[in-house]
């Protein structure tokens, strides 16, 4: 299945994923309000339901997604300096490990939420006043004029700048693994994947992955693995080709 | 049949059908008329008229706190006549709390910057105003103002004499001054607008 | 079911003040406290709460279209489930018809973590949550809770009563534990506040 084909049900969007992506890059819908998460689980699903994987349609979505995501991130922490140093691997794994039963505490809240208004469906009251009930007479407090231009005073304040340390979940840039990649197939045929993600934290894993399906998509080079969950051996490929995608893709 | 004793009345059919109009009375926020209940309740008008009658025997002054009134607009419940100290305690309850800061972030800017769309308002506070600005339209802090030049323009507030009463004011011009930010309402808003917009949209 | 003949209960003193809980209950905008009801009606807490529960008798599923039920800290009178098919025919549910699941996630942080601001939820939910936080002030299930500390603070959103009503909550402490692992609410927040203190700045 090729993901420009995925059909998308979101709060804020309906269509197709290739639509949806034309609209983000004109501007005409706001990345910031669409959850990816919803996309991934779109495709996620779809896959499951069919017999084939597509590795070549898989690859693709990954790269889509991620650019996605980075574009996101972007547009919702536009003054974010990324500064990886300040996290160790093993805090930003904590930090997602964290993150994520966080969210997974708020999905059950929410999901109890919508059970308890399917149940509560059928009781109906009246909102507002009652037909012939008397007029409501509000005595307000006295107000002090100070608190008024205490008000206008704190509106006219700079905001301090948003500290989104927080976010703990910066993703690594794709380019640094392409660069480190590259370079190594320069001095030889091929790497074991394996070898090369030794000693990196998840989120690095996940970059440096991307970075070789980017390549792959470059058809810079080809990615074999004699089973599921046996090493990944990546080679070069045609140099010309991947160089002429490389002036490409910088046109 | 009405002037058959409570008790029995329960278990005929037009009880069903007056516990039907009683649960639409209670939930409505207007009179009723006989169609409107007829069309609620899925039955036709005389069966609507006989349970009504039921429901006037019950819900009658002296009998029930709960009393079923025909207006001209159809029927309603109100409260029992005999209750009405009760619910002018109720009603008359002094909101004696103070304004939210919400309310008074928006009373402020519009004391101060003279009157202001809620557009504006929007801006300046970061965030949406539309619930602010009718609740003090509501409780009569704010009125509306004309609206803003041009075609389609947006509806203007300012604050009322209601509001200055509130606050102690002679007039706009007893504001404590604002000298820090600038000396009339145009340098003032000049600096909201600055801050509001590398608050950022 | 009747056991007790209507006219019978109208004697006893305590029948008087069920009486004026009942005219307060039906001109009502919201629910209203046991300590609001002894202060409309004049009269102590404990009798009030004894007058409740014959009215808690009287209006009950099944017996009477006019049922008592307590939400939201307080004591409402709504329509029995019976008849929400008529109700339906009536009026319609605008407020949450068509809660979306962001709508939902976002209310579940705010009802479970208190007064959050929109940089929060979009924080915990990976979502801007500026439209949703507005649709949900508007629809009158959020409401404007001060602004976090410090200068210039993000404007912070708590559920409102109405939320309580809709849920058919007796108060947010009402809502289930997510603590399969044995946290709650305080040291969640606790956390991502130790989290952001670590690395802030």
């Amino acid at each position: 299945m090729r993901a420009p084909d995925l059909d998308l049900d979101l709060d804020t969007f309906e269509g197709p994923f290739d639509l949806l992506l034309t609209l983000v890059l004109r501007e005409e819908l706001a990345l910031g309000e669409v959850d990816v998460a919803e996309i991934v689980l779109a495709y996620v699903e779809r896959l499951a339901a069919r017999e084939r994987l597509d590795l070549e349609g898989c690859g693709e979505f990954l790269v889509l997604v991620a650019s996605l995501l980075e574009l996101k991130a972007r547009d919702l922490f536009p003054d974010e300096e990324v500064d990886l140093s300040e996290l160790s691997p093993e805090e930003a794994a904590d930090e997602l490990a964290r993150r994520l039963e966080e969210y997974r505490r708020l999905k059950h809240g929410a999901a109890w939420l919508a059970e308890r208004l399917e149940h509560e469906s059928d009781r109906y009251f009246r909102l507002g006043p009652a037909p012939l009930a008397p007029r409501p007479e509000r005595r307000l407090a006295p107000g002090r004029p100070e608190d008024l231009a205490a008000a206008v005073r704190a509106l006219a304040e700079e905001p301090p700048q948003l500290s989104l340390a927080h976010m703990g979940l910066r993703f690594p840039p794709i380019e640094r693994f392409l660069d480190r990649f590259r370079a190594t197939l320069r001095r030889r045929k091929a790497f074991m994947l394996d070898a090369e993600l030794e000693g990196l934290s998840r989120l690095e894993q996940a970059a440096a992955f991307l970075a070789v399906l980017e390549l792959r998509k470059g058809n810079e080079v080809r990615i074999e693995q004699a089973a599921p969950f046996a090493p990944i051996r990546v080679s070069r490929l045609d140099i010309e080709r991947s160089s002429e995608w490389r002036t490409a893709r910088s046109a | 049949m009405e002037n058959r004793p409570f008790r029995l009345i329960t278990s005929g059919p037009l009880e069903a059908l007056a516990r039907t109009l009683e649960a639409l009375l209670v939930v409505a926020s207007a009179p009723l008329s006989v169609a409107e209940l007829a069309a609620a309740a899925d039955d036709d008008e005389a069966r609507i008229e006989s349970a009504l009658e039921l429901l006037a025997e019950r819900f009658v002054e002296g009998r029930s706190g709960i009393v079923l009134e025909h207006v001209s607009g159809g029927y309603a419940f109100r409260a029992s006549r005999d209750e009405a100290p009760a619910c002018a305690r109720l009603v008359e309850r002094p909101v004696e709390r103070g304004l939210s800061p919400a309310a008074l972030e928006t009373l402020a800017v519009a004391a101060y910057l003279g009157p202001v769309s809620r557009p504006d308002v929007a801006r300046l506070r970061g965030v949406a105003a539309d619930t602010v600005v009718a609740g003090l339209v509501e409780r009569g802090l704010l009125t509306e103002a004309g609206r803003e030049p041009g075609v389609g323009g947006a509806v203007r507030y300012r604050t009322t004499e209601l509001f200055e009463r509130i606050f102690g004011l002679e007039s706009l011009s007893a504001l404590p001054r604002l000298d820090d930010l600038g000396d009339d309402a145009d340098s003032i808003r000049g600096r909201l607008e600055a801050v509001a917009a590398r608050r950022g949209a």
